[in-house]
């Protein structure tokens, strides 16, 4: 028995249906002094994104010779949570800049900038559960914007389990309250997740079913980043 | 002392004056005018406070957050405001991500300095349980795009987002802070504003843009509250003014001033 | 995208998929075959437990340091565990002295976001003094030698150190915590066993060596509790799985928890 | 009507006239390490100044291809001021540490050591308001100590207000009783203003009286800089 | 009247004789990865010592043209004292890492290898008083291991006083009650002390039985070193 | 081991060596010969304590700051004391600013090292309230000028900074700790006096110049207490000595330490 049968009375704390997205808003080329630039809202979360390069890295010794290296970076502004958080990055915020890097690079044509870098920075200024796929989201739309070329776009959002229904992107209360929190990054064309990430109790059968369940989300997140793109240059910057 | 610039800043430098000359600027406007300024209020709904501040294409945007603390030893009665900026790395390829730097301490610094000397908050209001307890109020300024002038955006942005801020309210009970559901106005008294002036070989500008605070040989920054009067001062970059220049600025920055208050004023 | 590699790696990379092809790896293990585990406890005396874990040369010693300190105004009536990693230099000539960096943080948040899915220890049983005083539990993972596959060997580590783990006991006295000689055990409820697998051209292994983690494409660390649920996932590495890579990875996983459990009961 | 004849009864907590400054003792050439140095005290602030070069820059990058660089220092001893203060930097010993910069670079020839370093250290061995102008004015006679090539000599005072009344060189109390401060920097013989700072609240007029009485402020302490130099050196080593 | 004549019915903590060590442990090569390694056991304390090099400096500007630069660590696990204690290095630490340089510096031909480093690491598991003896006889012996010409080996304890009595090997209680602690290091064939501090309040003939009873146990040591490393190689590595 | 050394150091080596075969060194002093020592004391007034040493042209400055704070857990009923140091970055070219480096953490250790093994302050008398608050001092080491022999220096500074000191006078109300007007003397019970011996070839010399500092085989730190007793030892430098060696050096210091004593009593 499937979750989209069992679906019944209950319902979310927004009042979204089990496979709902929340409402959200893409735009990109906001910032005029990076290459790329996106914002986005996904429900409350309130995301900028800011793309420098392809560039000559610096420092020197940290460049490949062989391809563009990636960097990218989380960071949260102090007054983006309840109560105020350091600037300083956290330990968690190290490692989402991590993941996210790795849900990217497979995305990009880094072989093409040999001892170059790439840089994303993500920043949010409002948190609400989901930060990390909706910078995911940013990024790539602000890649595309810096003209970086591309396999892919990256579209990412999260599946879980709340009161043992399965549910779609978490918002902040189903993130804290929920059984389990499924954040993935996937690329619709080449049909690949480059973040999977989870937290909680979930059954094998159930965890697929949120594997499946998020990859939904992500493709219709990639009709929407397509749109902003296509908002801005009439046609979608996109690798053939 | 253009000697001391590299060749494309010197250019840059000679074509600026050039057009100075001629009582224009680069991008069109009189050395006496502002940038267009846009604020919008209460954009980050969680924090306590917020504006968010377009000056040209300089983007600022400030949160309020207020929480609770012990009180400075030497005033045990009085609240504790922290003012702090981020040059955030998307606003410039120039920023690095990493601790403060010299000029984005510089700019809290006076964004802070104008906030205590015009008295804008009243401490002694935020003392919850004196000695023990009393509210923190953090001013983050959260610079998102760089064009120049960071300081007038930025305490424009702090004045807007304290003056929209709302503080929990406590009740005591037993000698204890008991939060309450209630929230009121966190208040603001005045609204010092800030006007800087660069000095470009023998003229003057408000609101620099980047290009010309790159190419300038001082700039004086004035902050003015509401009576006219002047209650920060702070000059910067690498030529001495005389005193009838330091006039010269401040008389400027007395009388741009309200017209920049009324943006604050009118933004609600 | 094997282009991205340099040329030594790349011959590695060649190297070590022809070998997979043949079903077998490197060091003759098969493809699903878990390098040798053995598990001592109790080795470090003056902590409240410790377990050093081989898994091949792979080793690492995990001490536990229980101490007490204040909750997290969230949770007031729960104790408090912190996980934390040191790559220690010894333990490779790539590992620097210093504060931890982005490997040894996401060693540390895997192991950790393990302990606490799974809720392995009732921290509601770790409060003291409600909103006061509670116990802290430090998990600290020491890497003395690294060869692969850090994350599956420092979970078992982790989990053995605990189970072993005595806290010391306090009895309450006019409100007030005294500590007592008593020791009574932690206790562990569940025991999620993270299991690392690794993709390699189109082959998937597990229990990655340093040589396999060193050209793998993507690596997928599935952490499994008793019933065979999955507590933490974990993708890194540079590649996309598809979803049916995915189920696999997770198949095998589950499959191969039970055998790595049975060694930590089985360590007594 | 000009502060000059509000002058009554009203006495300064030290016993100084409104436009008197405090005793100062400024000595050059005190350490023997340093290329140059000095040593002031100005009331009962002590500071040292030590200068450094001109000499190679390092790191290499920071080099300018057409002028030296000047760094500077500001900096507070643990036990110059009450309670204790950790030897850390603070924010604001970062912004007088670069604002001293300002009021120094107009005074010297940089541009004739390019690829060059000077670096200026000042140290408050004890703090009793005014510090940064003491500062400038010792870390002027260390530079002419140095054998730098000066423009001029940059003396410093603040002039501010208190009890409704303006006075010159205010004092530890004067300063945070005070209603206004205003620290000034001034080259005498090219008649600039290079240090202008102000915290407080002040008329217009009331401004342009403090910037005139610290620049009177500034012309005497001129004369004393120049002394502590010819004291060592006979003749002042200066520009013609 | 010499302390070995003092001897009554007074006991040691831990039952030793006065001029008896705690039982010793040493194993070398147990690091797969390190060039060098060696594991100790010196009554409680346990301590794991990593040698790499020599190599390339790394940094280049720290290299020197005529000899090998010997960079050494000493670390303490967070869970190796009680209550834990912070990863981040200590004072201390920092202090004991300097004198453990110079410990095994006169020991090794720096001078055959210039622009290099030589990397000692030592991890202290578990401490019980004397960890920087028990860390500079692991460090010699993973330095051997390692390869690396050694004019001779490296043998480190303490002697102390306790209770007005002198004695050998101090353990963790006798190094806090007691009222001196002479850690000493010694090269048997060359008949140098290398490391050489004291606290505590001795008399100068006191403070020279001391160094002489921390030699003997020097001594003692020195062929238990000897021993591992046979145990390993069947022949010691030793400069002839 | 002289090939060790660059040209420069071996040749300043080889004509010290020279000098000193003669019985005398560079400066003119005789092999146990100080430099002039001179104290000033109270010279920082805003300190409880302060004195200003100078050893020859080495220039040290010690403040002392005595403030209240918690004890430490295990000696709860005990004032705390702290010892830093700091190489201004006047002092020297070789100086730069930044946290301590190994060379000021060692001076600062020694010279607590020092203080403490002497027990020259009774820390039972610096309790104010056992468990809650103590009197914390802390002596700050100020390196003007460095002209080798920082130790010995320093020692003296501190102690007679803390022979100077005055401590703010608490009384006990309610169980609450009140300030009082009084101030009294911190007392200093024993004067433990450093003395620096450097081995140079074969010769040995006490309080080293920075020059000998620079070509010298090993370096040995004997503090010496009002009895003639040995409180610290300090071993540096990349040579050995011989126990023939140490005692040669030791006595040295006992035989020294009186002489250095004296200038600390005469001081005032």
């Amino acid at each position: 028995m499937s979750p989209r049968k069992k679906k019944t009375k209950w319902e979310r704390i927004d009042g979204r249906e089990w496979n709902e997205l929340r409402p959200i808003r893409i735009e990109s080329g906001v910032l005029p002094n990076a290459d790329g630039s996106a914002y986005i809202e996904m429900g409350r979360n309130k995301i900028i994104a800011g793309v420098f390069g392809p560039k000559e890295m610096h420092p020197k010794h940290l460049a490949k010779p062989h391809m563009a290296v990636l960097r990218c970076r989380y960071h949260m502004a102090p007054f983006s949570v309840d109560p105020r958080r350091s600037p300083a990055p956290s330990r968690r915020d190290n490692e989402i800049s991590m993941v996210m890097r790795y849900a990217l690079e497979p995305a990009i044509f880094l072989e093409r900038y040999p001892r170059s870098s790439i840089d994303v920075y993500t920043e949010v200024l409002q948190a609400d559960g989901g930060t990390r796929c909706a910078c995911i989201n940013a990024a790539t739309v602000a890649l595309v914007d810096a003209g970086i070329p591309m396999r892919d776009l990256v579209a990412a959002c999260a599946a879980g389990k709340i009161d043992g229904r399965l549910i779609l992107d978490l918002g902040d209360y189903e993130d804290k309250k929920g059984q389990a929190d499924v954040p993935l990054a996937y690329m619709p064309k080449l049909d690949k997740v480059t973040l999977l990430q989870m937290d909680g109790t979930l059954s094998t059968e159930e965890m697929e079913e949120c594997v499946g369940l998020a990859i939904e989300g992500c493709k219709q997140i990639y009709e929407m980043q397509r749109e902003a793109l296509k908002k801005k240059y009439g046609i979608e910057k996109e690798e053939p | 002392m253009s000697s001391r610039y590299g060749i494309i800043p010197r250019l840059k430098r000679k074509k600026i004056q050039e057009t100075l000359a001629t009582g224009k600027r680069m991008d069109g406007r009189g050395l006496g005018d502002y940038r267009e300024i846009s604020i919008r209020t209460g954009i980050i709904e969680k924090a306590e406070g917020s504006a968010e501040v377009y000056l040209g294409e300089t983007r600022v945007l400030v949160g309020i957050k207020i929480g609770v603390g012990a009180p400075f030893e030497d005033t045990p009665d009085e609240g504790v405001l922290v003012c702090n900026a981020e040059f955030v790395p998307v606003a410039s390829p120039a920023f690095e991500p990493g601790p403060p730097d010299e000029k984005s301490i510089e700019l809290a610094r006076v964004v802070d300095r104008g906030l205590r000397s015009a008295e804008v908050v009243d401490f002694s209001k935020l003392c919850i349980i004196p000695g023990k307890k009393v509210y923190v109020v953090h001013v983050d300024l959260y610079i998102l795009n760089h064009a120049g002038n960071l300081i007038d955006a930025s305490a424009v942005a702090a004045l807007a987002a304290l003056r929209g801020a709302m503080k929990p309210v406590y009740k005591i009970e037993d000698d204890e802070a008991v939060l309450t559901e209630k929230k009121e106005p966190l208040k603001v008294r005045k609204l010092p504003v800030a006007v800087t002036i660069a000095k470009i070989g023998e003229s003057f500008v408000v609101d620099p843009s980047a290009d010309e605070e790159e190419v300038m040989d001082a700039r004086l920054t004035v902050t003015v509250d509401d009576d006219g009067n002047i209650c920060t001062l702070q000059k910067s970059g690498s030529e001495g003014l005389t005193l009838d220049e330091i006039k010269k600025a401040i008389n400027i920055a007395v009388e741009k001033a309200p017209e920049i208050r009324a943006k604050i004023t009118g933004s609600e």
